[in-house]
C-alpha cells in the first residue's frame, strides 16, 4: 500500500447550518481519530462547491466534508476525480425563494419579474422545479447569477423581484420583513454529500473510514446532547439561539444514501442537463457514488 | 463557442464595459488630480477619503455597489472604473509633481493663465508619468471584469469565467483567459501607438538604453 | 517706470541664511536700457527673478511691472514636446491672427539664423542653438519688458555680434525697458545705457556711457569705458565662497 | 470581536500577507523592470508573455495557483503578488524610460560600470515614478485580500469579510472594511515617509505647484 | 597619443541629413592642450562627444582613447539627489580610499571656490556656481584625457581668470591632453598651444601660438594671435542657417 500521507485536507464549511460538521471539529474528533496514526488534519475553509472540486481537482484537499450535490455532479460529469462516500444532510425547509413584504406573493407572479440567486446549484434548481410545477419555465423570470450574499444585497436594495435563499441570509431577509414564497419542501430534495478525492479513496481507505468514524462520533454527540450541539454551532456561526432553534428541524444529517436520496441525485443530474448546464451524464451510482471498503 | 457566435458577443460585450469603466475612471481621476495638485486646501479634505478608498478591496464593496448603483449596467462599469481610478490618479499626481518647475516658470513669465499653463505645460510634461498610470489601468480594466460581472451578468468574459469555474469547465475558463490576454494586449498597443502619435516626443518605453 | 524698492532675498539653506540679494534700489525709466555685471553668486539671476515676479521678496518690493515680459533664462528652458517654431511660438498670445504669429516666428528664427531648424526638435539643437531659439521665444512677443540673463554667453563671437546689434536695433525701434545680464564686461558697456555693478547681493555702482547708439565696438571711447568698469570688477573684495 | 482579539488576530494575518505578497512583486518586479530596460533581446522576448498576463483577471486564475501553489499560504500570496506585480513593473520600466540620458552620459565617461550606471545614476533618477508604482502597488496589496483569502482561509480580514458577507453580518464588513482602509493608510504613509527620509530629494508629491 | 581618422557624424533630421561632422582627421599628443573654436552648430559639442565615446561616429575612427576621461559637459548636468561634495566626488573611483577621495573633494571645492557650498544641493546654486562644480567634477579623478566644453561661459571675467589659470598650473603639473572648447578667442589663445577652427562640420584651419607658459593676459604677443585667429573666424563664410 502507499505510504501513509502526514497530513490530510478536510474542508471546514459551517454554512448554511453545518451542525456535525462544526461539533467534530470544536470537540476535536477528526484530531483524536488521526493523531494515533500521527498524521495531522488541517480544516481549510472552501465555502464555494466549485472551489471544493477544483481544489480536489488539483489534489490540495482529500476530502470535501460538505458538497452540494449539483457541484459533486457537475464536478464528476467534468472528469475530476471525486466520490460521494455519504451523504451529509438533507434540507429542504432551508432553501426557500423569498421575495420583500410588498414583494410578488406566489410563484406564478413572478412571471416576468426578476429574479437573482447562484446559477448551477440546488437553488437553482429549485426555482426551476417551482417554476415547472406551474408550467413555467426559467425563460419565463428574468434570472440573474449572484451569490447568496450579492441576492440578498439586491433584494432588500429593491433591486430584484425574488431571491433564492438559504441559511444566514434567508434569515437575514426575514428579519428585515421578507417573505417566503415557497421552501424546497415538496418541490426538491436538496442534499448535500461527502465527497473524497478518487484516488485518495483507492490509497487509504483506512483513512476515509477513520474519518467516517469521526463524523459518526459527531452525530451521536448530536443525538445524545442536541441543546449542546446547537449552543456550539449556534456559536460557531455567530446565530442567536433562536435563530438556531428555528433551523434545527430543517435538516436531516443522516449518512446513508438511501433509495430514495438516489433518486435524488438522479433528478439533480436530469435538472442540470436540461438547464444546458451539464453536457456529459454519469451513472450517478456507479461512477459517484463509492462504499469505503471495509 | 466560435462557431454560434457567443463567444463574440461575450468578447464585445466585455470589451465594452473594460472601456468604459476605464474611460470613465480616466475622466475623473485625471481632471481630480490635476485639480487637487494645483489647490492645496480641497487636496488636504479630499485626500484622506481618496487613500481611504484606495486600498478597499472592491469585492467588499460589490453589496454597497449593489445598494447605491443597482444590479445592471452601472455597477459593472463602477467595479471597473473603481479598480482603474487609482493607477490613473497616482500616476497623474506623480507625474505632476515631477514636473520641471522651470519649465512651468516660462509659461508664468509669458502670462499664461492656471489653465493655459496646466494644458500647454503641465500635463504634456507630466505625459510619461500618466501615460504608465493609463497602461497600469488599462490593464486593470480587464482583471477587474471577472470581479464585475461576478453579479447578475449573463454576459461578459468574466461571467463566461466564472460560470465555466462553477462548471468544472476548465477549456472553456482557458478559452475567456487567452482571449482577455490577447485583446487586453491589443487594446494596449493600439492605446499606445495613438498616443506616440498625437504626442510624439514620448519616451518609447524603450529603457534607459544606458 | 520699473522700480525696486529695498529688494532683499534670503535663502534658508540648511538653517543657515544666505542672503542672495540685500536691500537693492534701482529704478528703471520705460524704455531705459540697463547692463548689469558681478561675480558669480552675487544675486543677478535672483534680481531678475524678483523683477519678473517668479517669487516674493523676503522684503522690499517692485513697482511698475509691465504686463508683458521677456525673460531670456540662463538656461535655454525650451519645450522638449515641441518643434523649434512651436517654441518660439510660445509665448505669443493665442488671440492673435494665425498669419501674425506665423510671420512673428518666421521673423525671430530668421533673426536668429535658426529658420532651417524650425521644425527640428530641441534635443537636435547645439547649446548655441538652444539659447538662441530662447531668445527668440522672449523677443516674439513684443514685451515691454526685456529681462535677459546672460542670453549670450554661448554663443560664438560672430553670432553675438549680430544678435547684440540686432538687439539694440530692436530696443531703439520699439523702447522696451530692458534688463541684461552679462559677464562680458565689453558687452555691458556696448550695450548699456548704464552699468549696474552688484556684489555678494549688493548693489555697489552704476557707471553711466554716455554714448549714442548704434555703438561701433573698436570705439576707444567703448574702450575706456571698458577699462573703467573692469578695474572696478576686478577690485570687487567679496569672493563668494567667503561670504556665507 | 475586538474584546475577543480575533479582530487582531485577523489583521495581523492579512497585513503579514499584504506585505509579504507585496514584497515579493517588489523584489521581482524591479530588477526584471531594470534588466529588461538594459537588454532588448530578452525584452523582446519576455514582454509579450508579460503583456498577456498582465491583462488576465487574477480571479480566474485561482484554480491555477491552487493546482501549482496547493490552497495554502502561497497560493495567498500568489494572489497578492500577481496584482501587485504590474504596477510596479511598469512604474519601474517608465520612470527608467525617462532617465536623463544627459546623466547616464556622466556616468558614462566616468567609465562606470552598467551596474553603477543603474545603481548609482538610473535607479535615483527613476525614483519618483518608482515610487508612484510602488504606492500604487501597495494599495492593491490590500485590494487583493478578498480574492486572496476567498480560498481555504481561516484567518485574515479578507476571509473577515466574506464570511460577513456569506454570514449577512453588514457590521461585520464594514468593521473589516474600515480596517484595511485605516491599516492601507498608514501603510502608505509609512512607506513614504520613510522613502523621503532615505532620499530626501524625491519631489514630495506636492503637485506642480504652477 | 589621440587620434582622429575621417571622422564623420551624420543626423537624420525628419529625413534630412544634417552633417555635423565632416571627415576630420586630428592628432593631439598625450599632453597637449588644443582649444577649439568655431561658430555655433559647427559641430564642436559633437567632436567631443565622438572623442569621448559617447556616440559612434558615421564614419571614421577615434584612436587612442586613454581609459580615465574627464568632461565637462556644454551644461553643469548636476546630479540634482547628490549634495554639491557628493557630486564633486562622483566621478573618483570608489576604490580610493575615504580619505585621499575627501581630500579631493575639498582641494577641488576649494579651487573652483565652492567650499561654503559643500553641503548645498545643486538646486540652490546659480548658474556659474554649478558650472564650477560640473569642472570640479571632472578635474577631482586626475583624467588623463580632459574634455572641456565652453567650460567657462557662465562666468564673471574674475573668476574665468582665476580658473584659466588654475587649468594651466594643473595641465602643466599633470599634463593630461586637453581639448577646450571656448567661444572667447582671448580665451583660446591664452590656454591652447595650438587653436583649431571649426566650420560647418569641417576642420578648417589650426592656428599655433608659440608662447611658453603661464600666459599674461595683456601680453602683446597674444593680442596679436587673438586678432589673427578673430580675423579668421569672422571670415568664416558659413553660416549653419544656410547649410543644411
Ligand atoms: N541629436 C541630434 N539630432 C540631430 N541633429 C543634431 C543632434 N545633435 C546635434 N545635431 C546637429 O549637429 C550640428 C552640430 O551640433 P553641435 O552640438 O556639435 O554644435 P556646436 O559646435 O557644439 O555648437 P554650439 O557652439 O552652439 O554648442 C548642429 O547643426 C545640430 O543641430
Ligand atoms: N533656491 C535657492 N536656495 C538657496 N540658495 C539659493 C537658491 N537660489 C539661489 N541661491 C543662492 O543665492 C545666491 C545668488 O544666486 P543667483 O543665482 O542670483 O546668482 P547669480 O548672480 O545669477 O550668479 P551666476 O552668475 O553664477 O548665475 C547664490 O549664493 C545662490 O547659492
Ligand atoms: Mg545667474
Ligand atoms: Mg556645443
Amino acid at each position: 500500500a502507499p505510504a501513509r500521507p502526514r497530513s490530510i485536507r478536510v474542508t471546514y464549511v459551517t454554512a448554511p447550518f453545518n451542525v456535525p460538521l462544526i461539533v467534530m471539529r470544536a470537540n476535536g474528533y477528526l484530531q483524536e481519530a488521526f493523531a494515533p496514526l500521527d498524521i495531522a488534519v488541517e480544516t481549510p475553509v472552501i465555502t464555494s462547491g466549485a472551489a471544493q472540486f477544483q481544489a480536489i481537482a488539483a489534489g490540495a484537499i482529500d476530502i470535501a466534508s460538505v458538497l452540494g450535490d449539483t457541484s459533486a455532479i457537475i464536478g464528476r460529469a467534468n472528469g475530476v476525480d471525486l466520490k460521494v462516500i455519504g451523504a451529509f444532510s438533507r434540507s429542504p425547509r432551508a432553501f426557500a425563494i423569498m421575495t420583500r413584504a410588498d414583494g410578488p406573493d406566489s410563484i406564478e407572479a413572478l412571471r416576468g419579474r426578476t429574479v437573482g440567486g447562484p446559477k448551477g446549484t440546488t437553488l437553482n434548481q429549485l426555482l426551476a422545479a417551482a417554476l415547472a410545477a406551474r408550467r413555467m419555465r426559467l425563460a419565463d423570470v428574468n434570472y440573474l447569477n449572484m451569490d447568496l450574499a450579492a441576492a440578498r444585497a439586491a433584494l432588500l436594495a429593491g433591486q430584484i423581484d425574488a431571491a433564492t435563499l438559504a441559511g444566514a441570509d434567508a434569515m437575514a431577509v426575514t428579519a428585515a420583513g421578507g417573505r417566503i414564497i415557497t421552501t424546497a419542501e415538496g418541490v426538491t430534495s436538496p442534499m448535500s454529500v461527502i465527497a473524497v478525492r478518487g484516488a485518495f479513496l483507492a490509497e487509504h481507505p483506512d483513512l476515509v473510514r477513520r474519518y467516517l468514524g469521526a463524523h459518526a462520533r459527531a452525530l451521536a454527540f448530536l443525538r445524545d446532547q442536541p441543546a449542546r450541539a446547537l449552543d456550539i454551532a449556534a456559536a460557531e456561526q455567530k446565530l442567536s439561539p433562536e435563530d438556531a432553534r428555528t433551523m434545527w428541524p430543517w435538516y436531516d444529517f443522516s449518512p446513508a444514501i438511501s433509495a430514495a436520496d438516489l433518486r435524488n441525485l438522479e433528478a439533480c443530474q436530469h435538472f442540470l442537463v436540461s438547464a444546458g448546464m451539464l453536457q456529459k451524464t454519469i451513472d450517478i451510482e456507479k461512477d459517484l457514488l463509492a462504499s469505503v471498503p471495509a | 463557442m466560435l462557431a454560434d457566435g457567443t463567444l463574440v458577443r461575450h468578447t464585445a460585450v466585455s470589451l465594452a464595459r473594460a472601456m468604459a469603466g476605464f474611460l470613465l475612471a480616466v475622466m475623473v481621476a485625471l481632471p481630480l488630480a490635476v485639480l487637487l495638485s494645483l489647490a492645496p486646501r480641497p487636496r488636504r479634505l479630499l485626500e484622506p477619503l481618496l487613500e481611504f478608498l484606495r486600498q478597499i478591496p472592491p469585492l467588499a464593496l460589490i453589496p454597497l455597489l449593489v445598494l447605491w448603483l443597482g444590479i445592471g449596467e452601472a455597477q459593472k462599469l463602477g467595479v471597473v472604473a473603481l479598480t482603474c481610478f487609482f493607477p490613473v490618479f497616482l500616476g497623474t499626481l506623480g507625474g505632476l509633481a515631477q514636473v520641471d518647475r522651470k519649465l512651468v516658470e516660462v509659461g508664468r513669465v509669458c502670462g499664461l493663465a492656471q489653465s493655459a499653463l496646466v494644458s500647454r505645460i503641465i500635463l504634456p510634461a507630466a505625459m510619461p508619468s500618466i501615460v504608465t498610470g493609463l497602461r497600469i489601468s488599462l490593464g486593470f480594466s480587464w482583471r477587474a471584469l471577472v470581479g464585475a460581472e461576478l453579479i447578475a451578468a449573463s454576459e461578459g468574459l468574466g461571467y463566461l469565467i466564472v460560470d465555466a469555474q462553477n462548471m468544472a469547465r476548465t477549456d472553456v475558463v482557458l478559452v475567456g483567459v487567452v482571449v482577455i490576454g490577447l485583446l487586453g494586449m491589443l487594446v494596449d498597443r493600439l492605446t499606445r501607438m495613438a498616443l506616440h502619435r498625437a504626442m510624439p516626443w514620448l519616451p518609447r518605453d524603450g529603457g534607459a538604453d544606458a | 517706470m520699473l522700480e525696486l524698492a529695498g529688494l532683499s532675498m534670503r535663502y534658508d539653506m540648511g538653517g543657515r541664511p544666505v542672503s542672495a540679494l540685500d536691500a537693492i534700489d534701482l529704478a528703471c525709466p520705460a524704455g531705459s536700457l540697463t547692463t548689469v555685471v558681478g561675480r558669480s553668486g552675487c544675486g543677478k539671476t535672483t534680481l531678475l527673478r524678483l523683477i519678473a515676479g517668479l517669487q516674493r521678496p523676503s522684503a522690499g518690493e517692485v513697482r511698475g511691472r509691465p504686463d508683458r515680459i521677456g525673460y531670456v533664462f540662463q538656461e535655454p528652458r525650451l519645450m522638449p514636446w515641441l518643434k523649434v517654431h512651436e517654441n518660439v511660438a510660445f509665448g505669443l498670445s493665442q488671440s492673435l491672427p494665425a498669419t501674425t504669429r506665423h510671420a512673428r516666428v518666421s521673423e525671430m528664427l530668421e533673426q536668429v539664423g535658426l529658420t532651417a531648424f524650425a521644425d527640428a526638435y530641441p534635443s537636435a539643437l547645439s547649446g548655441g542653438m538652444a539659447s538662441r531659439v530662447a531668445i527668440a521665444r522672449a523677443l516674439a512677443p513684443q514685451p515691454d519688458l526685456l529681462l535677459m540673463d546672460e542670453p549670450f554667453a554661448a554663443l560664438d563671437a560672430f553670432t553675438r555680434r549680430s544678435l547684440q546689434a540686432e538687439l539694440v536695433q530692436l530696443w531703439q525701434q520699439r523702447r522696451p525697458t530692458v534688463l541684461f545680464i552679462t559677464h562680458d564686461v565689453e558687452e555691458a558697456v556696448l550695450l548699456g545705457e548704464r552699468v549696474v555693478q552688484f556684489s555678494a547681493g549688493r548693489l555697489v555702482g552704476t557707471h553711466g556711457v554716455d554714448l549714442p547708439y548704434p555703438r561701433d565696438p573698436t570705439d576707444p571711447d567703448l574702450l575706456h569705458h571698458r577699462r573703467a568698469v573692469l578695474a572696478r570688477l576686478l577690485q570687487d573684495p567679496h569672493s563668494q565662497d567667503a561670504r556665507p
